[in-house]
């Protein structure tokens, strides 16, 4: 018989029966691991929440809003009338740095831009996606405290994004919407204020701001054309 | 027995063509032929991957191929980089050559596992020597199928909205749609037909390891078998495995292609919205998968020398069935007539109507003539054992399916409700090239598996073998077909199942 | 009205802009979210100009669908002192004003932070008031203005080409080559220096050239406007003895009796006159007024009237003077054909049945004799002061202007104009061509060109001063009843440009340099609290024309003997949306398809089916038209109801200027026009043998017989109601009230699921059509573009029917093919917001889904771009980014060449930066690969709940109203909540003519609701 | 079933590779040139009383499994859990997403109904049974297992091509060497080999 072809042997080297459990860890292990990896890093808690860049001005919320105690509506004074709460401009600035610390350093860039016309370029922090139309208005006058989307902004020294901002945790809110209102005798911009911890009273709570905000249909808050025209 | 060189079965197979396409009710018909033993097949089936050099038509072919594969990736980077605006649509034809070629190519998808699968069940012993080719020729063809939605949308980058995937919008995808039942279904296909495909690829792999003489192939075959070392034990978890999958993929077979007709059933254009769909687009793929199969089966046992395994009962069968489906086919059509004609509904008949004499009716014309007149000529036995004439009848299958789908989609779409929005459609060269670059992906993939991979099942095809079975006389005292012992016969084989494996 | 206090603020803000250059760079900087490298890339004059002007941050907040990503970092520049009255992100609307040929439209502007963004009509203006009480309403022309003002290919600089090379410059530079000119026309009083303006109602005009001429006493002043009134001004002078200004009240008449006039079209008042025509079509009473059109055109009034005669131009005269032979008013009697017997009968019936309720109008393009013999029939039939009112036009002297072009080309080559002064206007391109006024012009030493583009007659003068746009500077006008109107403006310059009125204020060396002064200064007399008021709205109270005395004469007219032999007459027209070609350089106008021939960025010869035969042409061969020894080769469009023996030659097209949108769209058919006739003239017509493909966005040549026999069936044959058009005759309805729901009977309305959401919002939005007060006049098309940031696409792309316009009118003519006068219906066609919707279903991704509210919200961003749903909308209302349209160039990509950038993000990068301020914030820029449709204006319906939710406010019916809405001259569209009873849209609903388009055939249940076309055609 | 399972419990048990990798015996090798030959001599294995042994081929033999006496595999049993799986999975996805997490309003259509579903549930119910059923046959065959003794001889190649085989264990209770290569022989095979690990 002609078997020159079965002169060559090969015999894989015993270890090679490890192939087996090898394969079944390593795929049921890049099951979990890439998604897991992949959703985190997606996700806005990992790349949103903390931001927190370096302004040209160091203002301190904590102590303009916090320790002065100033109403955050001095400032941001269109938040209950428009879309944007809009940004100071310096003339709001220079009412009270006019004579307050009028030689610091730190404030030079405020008195530059006034004098020269030129504009403070403030570095924007709370950032959605420019088809989200987000209205403050909407939700300043609908009971919806700052602190709901901007955290403890009166003990931040220098600003950073509190909350996610994603779409499902703006929809957290927008599927049970009462529990998040504070009654209408209680500032939108009071920070300290905090719901009842008892949860019958916190849910009475919610059920009567919903009556008085007129928010009877969540389906319209869970609509798409809510956010997005 | 003395083992003859692989050229020399080359040699022989070329030379003798045994016509064993007449049933003698005497004894069965030899499926086999050209007095091939198990070590002949295999010399047979291997040769083409062990030869150093293939065949002069397989180089040009595969440069063929190549290129135009070349062509379908310059064409989807355009595509990527500038908007689906290279393409011929516009506004009533949202979809065009894209989807046209999308069910195209699944419908070609279809006899592979129709052939392993339903045959199978069917005892239909003759399918062990082209369901290797046919099954291959489905998975290449899903491919190409499965590439056109990717490529169709506007936003491909996001087509993965398409799986339900957790992610931080809290959105997931819209179950009513047909297209997300598409998803599904032809995920699902691709993944049962590349795991049948697969499984019946390990012993023929274990055969090309064993034969194997370069490192390399000993190293990857090796692999790919899986270590399959014909233990009866394997073979009867084997058997049943394959049997429970061909079970599987039968309905998944009818259910891939109804599911795609929904794309069009469930919507309410007309000419799209009809009942008739499914077992309509079935048939439909069946025959045009057939055709594709007698297509690559001709030319592949002439240049591979495999005439004796598959053989004219072989081709015959095939161009039988073709046959059949070809008139199925042809009875839908004229299902879709009368239903429009009986409908009562104007849209309905209208959309029939401008089928035939509207702008489009000379495409009509094609499909007509290439799916049902042209497979007319089956009857004759003369035309079925003429390879050529067979070949250009499959060819004619193939242009008349694809020609089906032009038709169904640009018809419907370019004339519906309202007049005002009508308009015509005319593709872009991007668009053909994009249809000519897609048989350059399917083609290449086929060229490769036929060089580098088993073409036929050979332990299947040995089994066909008379050789393969034990005479009576050897099997007293022991029904063959009883496999239920009790454990007081004897101790329980399984459990001792000898540990081959190193301890 | 809100604007009231912000506009005040906004004027005085607005001078401080003029001075300190602060507020300027403070005026719009708030939230601007510029990135300065990006600044730096564009070109050195844009960036300045960009510095100063509205911050781009809004048009970014539109922009690219990108997903939610951090970077870039985004910068906020606030203002340093926010103008008071100002709301960053709330809109402020001004009054002001666009002039075209001596007449002003009120209009009323959006601007959002220092953005014009939108232009509508001035409710407050009494010229609009009268319909149904307000209207804000404005034509397609008045609100692609917004696209002007940003456009990239204007004028940006003063050309100096009195050397062998063109020399940009500025304003100093060039007054500072005119001083010595001007020195010498001081000492020579002015002689050699000729003023050619375009005409004009501003007194403010008025009064410079007064202080012109009394500078300069021997300067000599000439008036053009290649479409001219002059007609019909010498017609009243002739009957009256003094021009007057005819204003129709067509609400009072039920008989209407058009010779050639086209009031609800191109009219310069159609605007007002269509609405007052639709008070009758039907009105309260359920009464409709009759319209008669005899024309020799397919007008868009034509197109509606109930009784319609097509003739050639040259008949009209005869016609008219045999009506007026017979109601006794003078003319002569001369035999007519059967056809026009046969029309007139039941006219003068009609007429002598509505003693006081009936008008006869002539077009302007009819001599004047035809005009006096109208008044005298007016006269006659009492209609004058009933429904005609005759006003005083302000100045007795009438200009005809192709006199005043040919006296100045005369003074050009017996080289008695040293210095010549165009005011706008562009006579290179449209002066009479027999006058070869481009060659006359090379003897002025100097010549000043100040135009909006340096145009044709730029190029041939020595000085091109670019010319503020509308928006941009101050000035004033007359409304065509006569109520002075100011212009103010709405942002700075962009390119620096000038009014007419500084320039002629500059050569008249007055004082005042900038625009507002100089308009100031014009109504010195008004003291401050009176001009606030009338800023305020936009006109100065009672201000209208005096009305005449004296009553016309009856007229003896010889009318001109019936032509012999059969041969064409040409019809030179008015282009339907290019006006005269000046709004040629608008890509929005392009796109809009013409109301009857959906041509688009294409003029055409119009032709009868029955001429098209004669010569065997069909749609797109060519054809050699020939006047004396002028000829030219123009595509020809079969267009049903044209005239036999007229082809329709369309003006304001092949203009030649280097322009990417206006530049050689179209045939110039000016060489044909001589000063012998400027509207029509006999001509010789022939086949070329060549061929030249239209872009139309209808009927795109898949007009096989099958296709037209089905459309047939579906639309209806002349007065037959069908499943697409339901239509019947006021008769007809009187008769049966129930006509309508018969077509309901065997469409049965079960529903196979009962909806899981029943709509118990307090607000379900709805809109309804009313088929019988559609003109298609388009308004509501470039509305809707300018709201909803729609982008156009160019030719290629329509002939690939790509269009994106998102509210279409689809037009069908009725009758068989060569029925000479076809019963024309136009039916808007937006996004049902089906509440079982098609579209719905069939999208994996869920990314077109209902709201609560009912509206079929379409979600940009969720989009991939499967395009399923718009193949399964029966209506093909879904439009889709095939390709980046906002960055692409609409004329010169026919294959577009591909991005090599993020997808995401290559619209941020391509678009350029003046277009993007152009964009409404409120409204998402898509990007390509995503699929987009009507929203029913859903930016306007939140804004308007949010701000009345705030205020605790109740929504009252009209408080929104969609871009299209607003628009409609007539009013046929309204848009508001279903679930408010007492609302005019749920009454349209329950009307007994509503039907939904398709409903009973596919139970999709839209939520717009069309009313059944009624017409009043003459029972026989 | 215990039985597969517990070879795959073997399998984690005791497989790879021995500390000490000296040459030792496994067991002897038989080979047949022909199908008849190989059943006979299979019978005569199983009626000697060998239990530890099994049969090698390049194809599976009619009725072989009887002759040994295999029993039944329980792969369909997994199957059938699998195709469960799947269903309830396709199933519990569409409610889930559609009727569940964030219902939308979609044509008028309900959130929840079976016939939109079907589609769905059918293809995962297949898909789920077809990875069972291949994934647990080659699990219950112990696959891949890319070293085996039995490679070690270059007789053995030919299992794969025409040449069968008959394997008993060194581990059967009646194993010896001689006694049990003698047998081999007095049943037909055309020749022996001892297998070395």
């Amino acid at each position: 018989m002609t078997q020159e072809w079965y002169e060559q042997p090969f015999v894989f080297p015993k270890w090679a029966n490890y192939l087996l459990p090898a394969i079944v860890i390593g795929v049921a292990g890049g099951l979990f691991y890439v998604p897991t990896v992949v959703g985190l890093g997606a996700s806005p808690k990992t790349t949103a929440v903390g931001y927190s860049p370096v302004q040209p001005v160091p203002y301190s919320h904590a102590l303009h809003a916090g320790k002065l105690g100033i109403d955050c509506r001095y400032c941001h004074n269109t938040v209950e009338s428009s879309n944007f709460a809009s940004i100071p401009p310096t003339e709001t600035c220079m009412n009270c740095h006019t004579n307050i610390r009028s030689q610091s350093d730190k404030l030079q860039p405020v008195f530059n831009s006034w004098a020269t016309g030129k504009p403070v370029e403030w570095i924007k922090i709370h950032d959605l996606p420019q088809y989200v139309y987000f209205s403050h208005q909407a939700h300043v006058t609908h009971g919806v405290g700052c602190i709901e989307c901007h955290g403890r902004i009166d003990q931040m020294e220098q600003v950073y994004q509190a909350k996610p901002l994603s779409m499902g945790w703006c929809l957290d809110c927008h599927r049970d919407p009462g529990s998040h209102l504070r009654p209408k005798n209680i500032s939108p911009t009071d920070m300290n204020w905090t719901p009842p911890e008892d949860p019958a009273q916190a849910a009475q709570l919610a059920a009567d701001c919903l009556k008085a905000y007129l928010i009877h249909d969540t389906p319209y808050m869970q609509s798409c054309s809510t956010c997005h025209r | 027995m003395a083992s003859v060189p692989a050229t020399e079965f080359a040699r022989i197979a070329a030379q003798s063509e045994a016509d064993n396409t007449t049933d003698d009710p005497r004894f069965r018909a030899p499926l086999v032929t050209g007095n091939l033993d198990f070590s002949g097949i295999t010399a047979n089936v291997a040769d083409l991957a062990e030869r150093s050099t293939p065949p002069k038509a397989w180089y040009i072919a595969l440069g063929i191929s190549l290129s135009l594969l070349g062509l379908l990736g310059a064409c989807i980077g355009y595509l990527m980089l500038t908007g689906v605006g290279v393409w011929g649509n516009n506004q009533p034809v949202g979809w065009g050559f894209g989807i046209v070629n999308f069910v195209f190519w699944v419908g070609i998808g279809h006899a592979g596992t129709l052939i392993s699968a339903i045959l199978y069940l069917f005892r239909q012993n003759w399918r062990t020597g082209i369901n290797r080719m046919a099954e291959a020729m489905t998975i290449f063809a899903v491919v190409c199928a499965g590439l056109f939605p990717g490529i169709h949308v506007g936003r491909p980058w996001l087509a993965y909205w398409l799986f339900p995937i957790p992610n931080q919008m809290e959105l997931w995808p819209q179950f009513r749609s047909p297209l997300l039942w598409d998803v599904f279904a032809v995920g699902t296909y691709a993944t049962v037909s590349l795991l049948f495909w697969y499984v019946g690829l390990v012993p023929d792999i274990a055969t090309f390891r064993d034969r194997s003489k370069t490192r390399i192939k000993q190293i990857v075959y090796g692999i790919l078998a899986l270590g399959w070392n014909g233990s009866s034990r394997h073979w009867h978890r084997y058997e049943r495995a394959y049997l429970l999958l061909a079970a599987l993929a039968t309905p998944l077979v009818l259910s891939v292609h109804s599911v795609v007709s929904f794309d069009f059933a469930v919507s309410q254009i007309p000419g799209w919205h009809t009942t008739v769909f499914p077992p309509y687009f079935v048939a439909g793929a069946i025959y045009g998968g057939f055709a594709m199969v007698i297509c690559l089966a001709v030319p592949a046992r002439q240049l591979f020398g495999l005439k004796n395994i598959i053989t004219l009962r072989h081709m015959d069968n095939m161009a039988k069935i073709t046959l059949a489906t070809s008139m199925m086919v042809g009875y839908a059509y004229l299902t879709e007539f009368f239903v429009a004609a009986y409908s009562g509904n104007p849209h309905e008949q209208f959309t029939f109507h401008n089928r035939v004499f509207g702008p489009y009716g000379w495409g009509w014309c094609v499909m007509t003539f290439c799916n049902v007149v042209s497979p007319q000529l089956l009857w004759s036995k003369k035309i079925r054992m003429n390879m050529l004439v067979l070949w250009i009848v499959g060819m004619l299958g193939n242009v008349g399916m694809w020609f089906e789908r032009f038709e169904i989609i640009i018809t419907s779409l370019t004339r519906d409700f309202l007049p005002s929005s009508w308009h015509a459609f005319w593709p872009t060269w991007v668009d053909i090239c994009t249809l000519a670059g897609s048989f350059g992906l399917f083609m290449t993939l086929f060229l490769l598996f036929c060089r580098f991979l088993p073409v036929v099942a050979m332990a299947e095809v040995k089994t066909m073998l008379p050789a393969a079975h034990a005479h009576a006389h050897d099997l007293h005292g022991v029904d063959a077909h009883r496999t239920d012992y009790r454990p007081d016969e004897h101790l329980n084989p399984d459990t001792d199942a000898p540990r081959l494996k190193n301890r | 009205m809100k604007h009231h206090s912000a506009q005040r603020e906004y004027w005085r803000s607005l001078a401080h802009l003029a001075g300190s250059p602060d507020a300027r760079a403070a005026a719009e900087n708030e939230f601007a979210a510029y990135d300065p490298d990006e600044l730096l890339k564009m070109p050195a004059v844009t960036r300045r100009r960009f510095m100063k002007l509205a911050s781009a941050s809004m048009a970014f907040a539109g922009l690219a669908l990108s997903g939610c990503r951090r970077w870039p970092e985004q910068k906020l520049a606030p203002y340093t002192s926010r103008p008071a009255g100002r709301t960053p992100g709330i809109p402020e609307q001004y009054a002001t004003i666009m002039e075209l040929n001596g007449v002003a439209s009120p209009l009323l502007v959006k601007s959002f932070d220092g953005r014009p963004i939108k232009i509508e009509g001035n409710p407050t203006h009494p010229w609009s008031q009268t319909v149904h009480g307000r209207s804000g309403a404005a034509d397609a022309i008045a609100q692609a203005a917004i696209l002007e003002i940003y456009d990239p290919d204007r004028s940006t600089a003063v050309i100096n080409r009195t050397g062998n090379t063109p020399i940009a410059g500025n304003w100093d530079g060039f007054t500072g080559a005119m001083n010595p000119i001007i020195d010498t026309l001081t000492s020579s009083q002015g002689d050699g220096l000729a003023i050619l303006s375009e005409s004009s109602s501003s007194q403010t005009t008025a009064r410079l050239k007064a202080a012109v001429a009394a500078k300069y006493p021997k300067a000599a002043f000439f008036e053009y406007e290649p479409i001219s009134r002059y007609n019909e001004l010498a017609g009243a002078k002739l009957a009256l003895g003094q021009p007057a200004r005819l204003v129709h009240h067509l609400d009072k008449a039920m008989v209407i009796a058009l010779f050639d006039a086209d009031p609800l079209g191109t009219h310069p008042a159609h605007v007002h006159y269509a609405g007052l025509w639709a008070m009758n079509r039907p009105n309260k009473q359920g009464d409709m007024s009759r319209m008669y059109a005899i024309e020799s055109a397919m007008t868009l009034s034509g197109s509606v009237a109930d009784c319609r005669l097509g003739v050639q131009p040259s008949r009209i005269g005869a016609i008219l003077s045999a009506v007026s032979a017979r109601l006794g008013a003078g003319g002569t009697d001369s035999s007519l054909s059967a056809d026009e017997e046969a029309f007139i009968k039941p006219l003068l019936a009609d007429i002598s049945n509505n003693p006081g309720a009936t008008v006869v109008m002539v077009g302007a393009h009819h001599e004047p004799a035809i005009h006096a013999l109208a008044l005298a029939i007016n006269q006659k039939i009492g209609a004058i002061d009933s429904t005609l009112a005759l006003l005083a036009e302000p100045n007795e002297n009438v200009i005809d202007h192709v006199q005043s072009i040919s006296d100045l080309t005369n003074r050009l080559k017996s080289k008695q104009v040293s210095t010549l002064i165009i005011l706008g206007g562009n006579p290179v391109y449209d002066a009479p061509a027999d006058l070869d006024f481009p060659g006359a012009m090379a003897s002025a030493k100097t010549s000043i060109h100040l135009s909006l583009y340096d145009d044709e007659t730029s190029r041939t003068c020595t000085w091109h001063v670019p010319r503020a746009h509308f928006l941009e500077a101050w000035g004033d006008g007359r409304a065509w009843d006569g109520t002075a109107s100011i212009g103010q403006p709405l942002i700075q310059p962009l390119y620096d440009g000038k009014t007419s009125d500084q320039l002629l204020a500059f050569f008249a060396g007055e004082a005042e340099t900038e625009s507002d002064a100089i308009v100031r200064k014009t109504f010195a007399t008004v003291d401050d609290a009176a001009w606030m008021a009338a800023l305020n709205v936009g006109q100065f109270e009672h201000s209208k024309f005096k009305p005449v005395t004296t009553a016309a004469a009856p007229q003896t007219y010889q009318s001109p003997p019936a032509p012999k032999a059969y041969g064409y007459e040409v019809r030179f027209l008015q282009d339907s949306k290019l006006y005269d070609g000046r709004f040629a350089t608008s890509g929005w106008l392009q796109e809009i398809p013409d109301p009857l021939t959906k041509i688009v960025w294409d003029n055409a010869a119009l032709i009868s089916r029955k001429d098209a035969l004669a010569l065997d042409v069909g749609i797109g061969d060519t054809l050699k038209i020939t006047i004396g020894n002028q000829s030219l080769e123009i595509a020809a469009f079969i267009l049903p109801g044209q005239p036999v023996g007229v082809i329709g030659l369309p003006l304001g097209y092949g203009r030649d200027m280097n322009d990417n949108v206006g530049a050689n769209v179209g045939v110039n058919t000016y060489p044909m026009r001589a000063t012998s006739a400027m509207y029509f003239s006999p001509a010789q017509v022939s086949k070329t043998g060549n061929y030249y493909e239209l872009a139309t966005t209808q009927d795109h040549h898949l007009t096989d017989q099958d296709g037209i026999e089905m459309r047939q069936t579906q639309v209806g044959a002349k007065h037959t109601s069908a499943e697409v058009i339901r239509e019947t005759t006021l008769a007809e309805f009187k008769r049966d009230s129930r006509i309508f729901e018969k077509n309901e009977e065997g469409g049965f309305s079960l529903q196979l699921y009962q909806p899981p959401m029943e709509f118990k919002d307090p607000h379900q939005w709805g809109m309804g059509i009313d088929l019988s007060k559609c003109i298609g006049c388009h308004a509501c098309v470039a509305a809707c573009q300018a709201e909803n940031n729609i982008p156009i696409v160019g030719k290629d792309q329509v002939l690939h029917n790509r269009q994106m316009h998102w509210i279409r009118i689809d037009r069908y003519f009725k009758g068989d093919a060569d029925d000479p006068n076809p019963e024309v219906v136009f039916q808007p066609l937006a996004c049902q917001h089906c509440e079982n919707a098609p579209c719905e279903q069939v999208c994996p991704v869920g990314a077109t889904v209902h709201d609560s509210e009912g509206l079929n919200v379409m979600v940009y961003n969720r989009c991939v771009g499967t395009r399923y749903c718009s193949n399964n909308c029966p209506y093909k209302v879904r439009r889709f980014n095939y390709l980046d349209w906002q960055s692409q160039d609409p004329r010169h990509d026919k294959y577009p060449k591909p991005y090599l950038n993020i997808p995401d993000q290559q619209q941020i990068n391509t678009v350029p930066l003046v277009k993007q301020m152009m964009f409404n914030p409120d409204v998402t820029v898509r990007m390509r690969g995503v699929m987009e449709k009507c929203t029913f204006c859903i930016q306007r319906i939140h804004t308007t709940t949010i701000s009345q939710r705030a205020r605790n406010e109740k929504m009252k019916d009209g408080d929104i109203m969609t871009a299209c809405q607003q628009s409609c001259p007539t009013q046929a569209i309204v848009f508001g909540d279903l679930n408010d009873k007492k609302s005019k849209v749920s009454q349209w609903h329950e009307d007994k003519r509503a039907y939904g388009l398709l409903d009973e055939a596919l139970q999709t249940r839209p939520r717009n609701k069309y009313l059944a076309k009624l017409s009043n055609p003459v029972e026989t | 079933m215990s039985t597969d399972l517990k070879d795959i419990h073997d399998t984690h048990g005791h497989g790879g590779p021995a500390i000490d990798a000296g040459p030792r015996l496994t067991g002897l090798l038989g080979q047949f040139d022909d199908v008849s030959s190989v059943v006979s001599a299979a019978q005569k294995t199983r009626a000697a009383g060998y239990k530890v042994w099994d049969v090698h081929s390049p194809f599976p033999i009619h009725g072989i499994d009887a002759v040994i006496g295999i029993r039944p595999t329980i792969l369909p049993w997994l199957v059938l859990c699998g195709g469960l799986t799947g269903l309830c999975t396709g199933l519990g996805l569409q409610w889930f997403c559609n009727a569940y997490d964030y219902p939308l309003l979609v044509s008028g259509k309900p959130f929840f109904s079976l016939p939109a579903n079907i589609p769905v549930i059918f293809e995962c119910t297949v898909l789920f049974s077809a990875l069972t059923s291949v994934f647990g046959m080659f699990g219950l065959n112990r696959l891949p297992l890319l070293y085996n003794p039995l490679f070690k001889s270059a007789r053995f190649r030919r299992v794969t091509d025409d040449r069968f085989f008959i394997w008993i264990d060194e581990t059967d209770s009646q194993f010896d060497e001689h006694r049990t290569e003698d047998f081999l022989k007095s049943i037909g095979a055309t020749a022996v080999e001892r297998i070395e690990d």
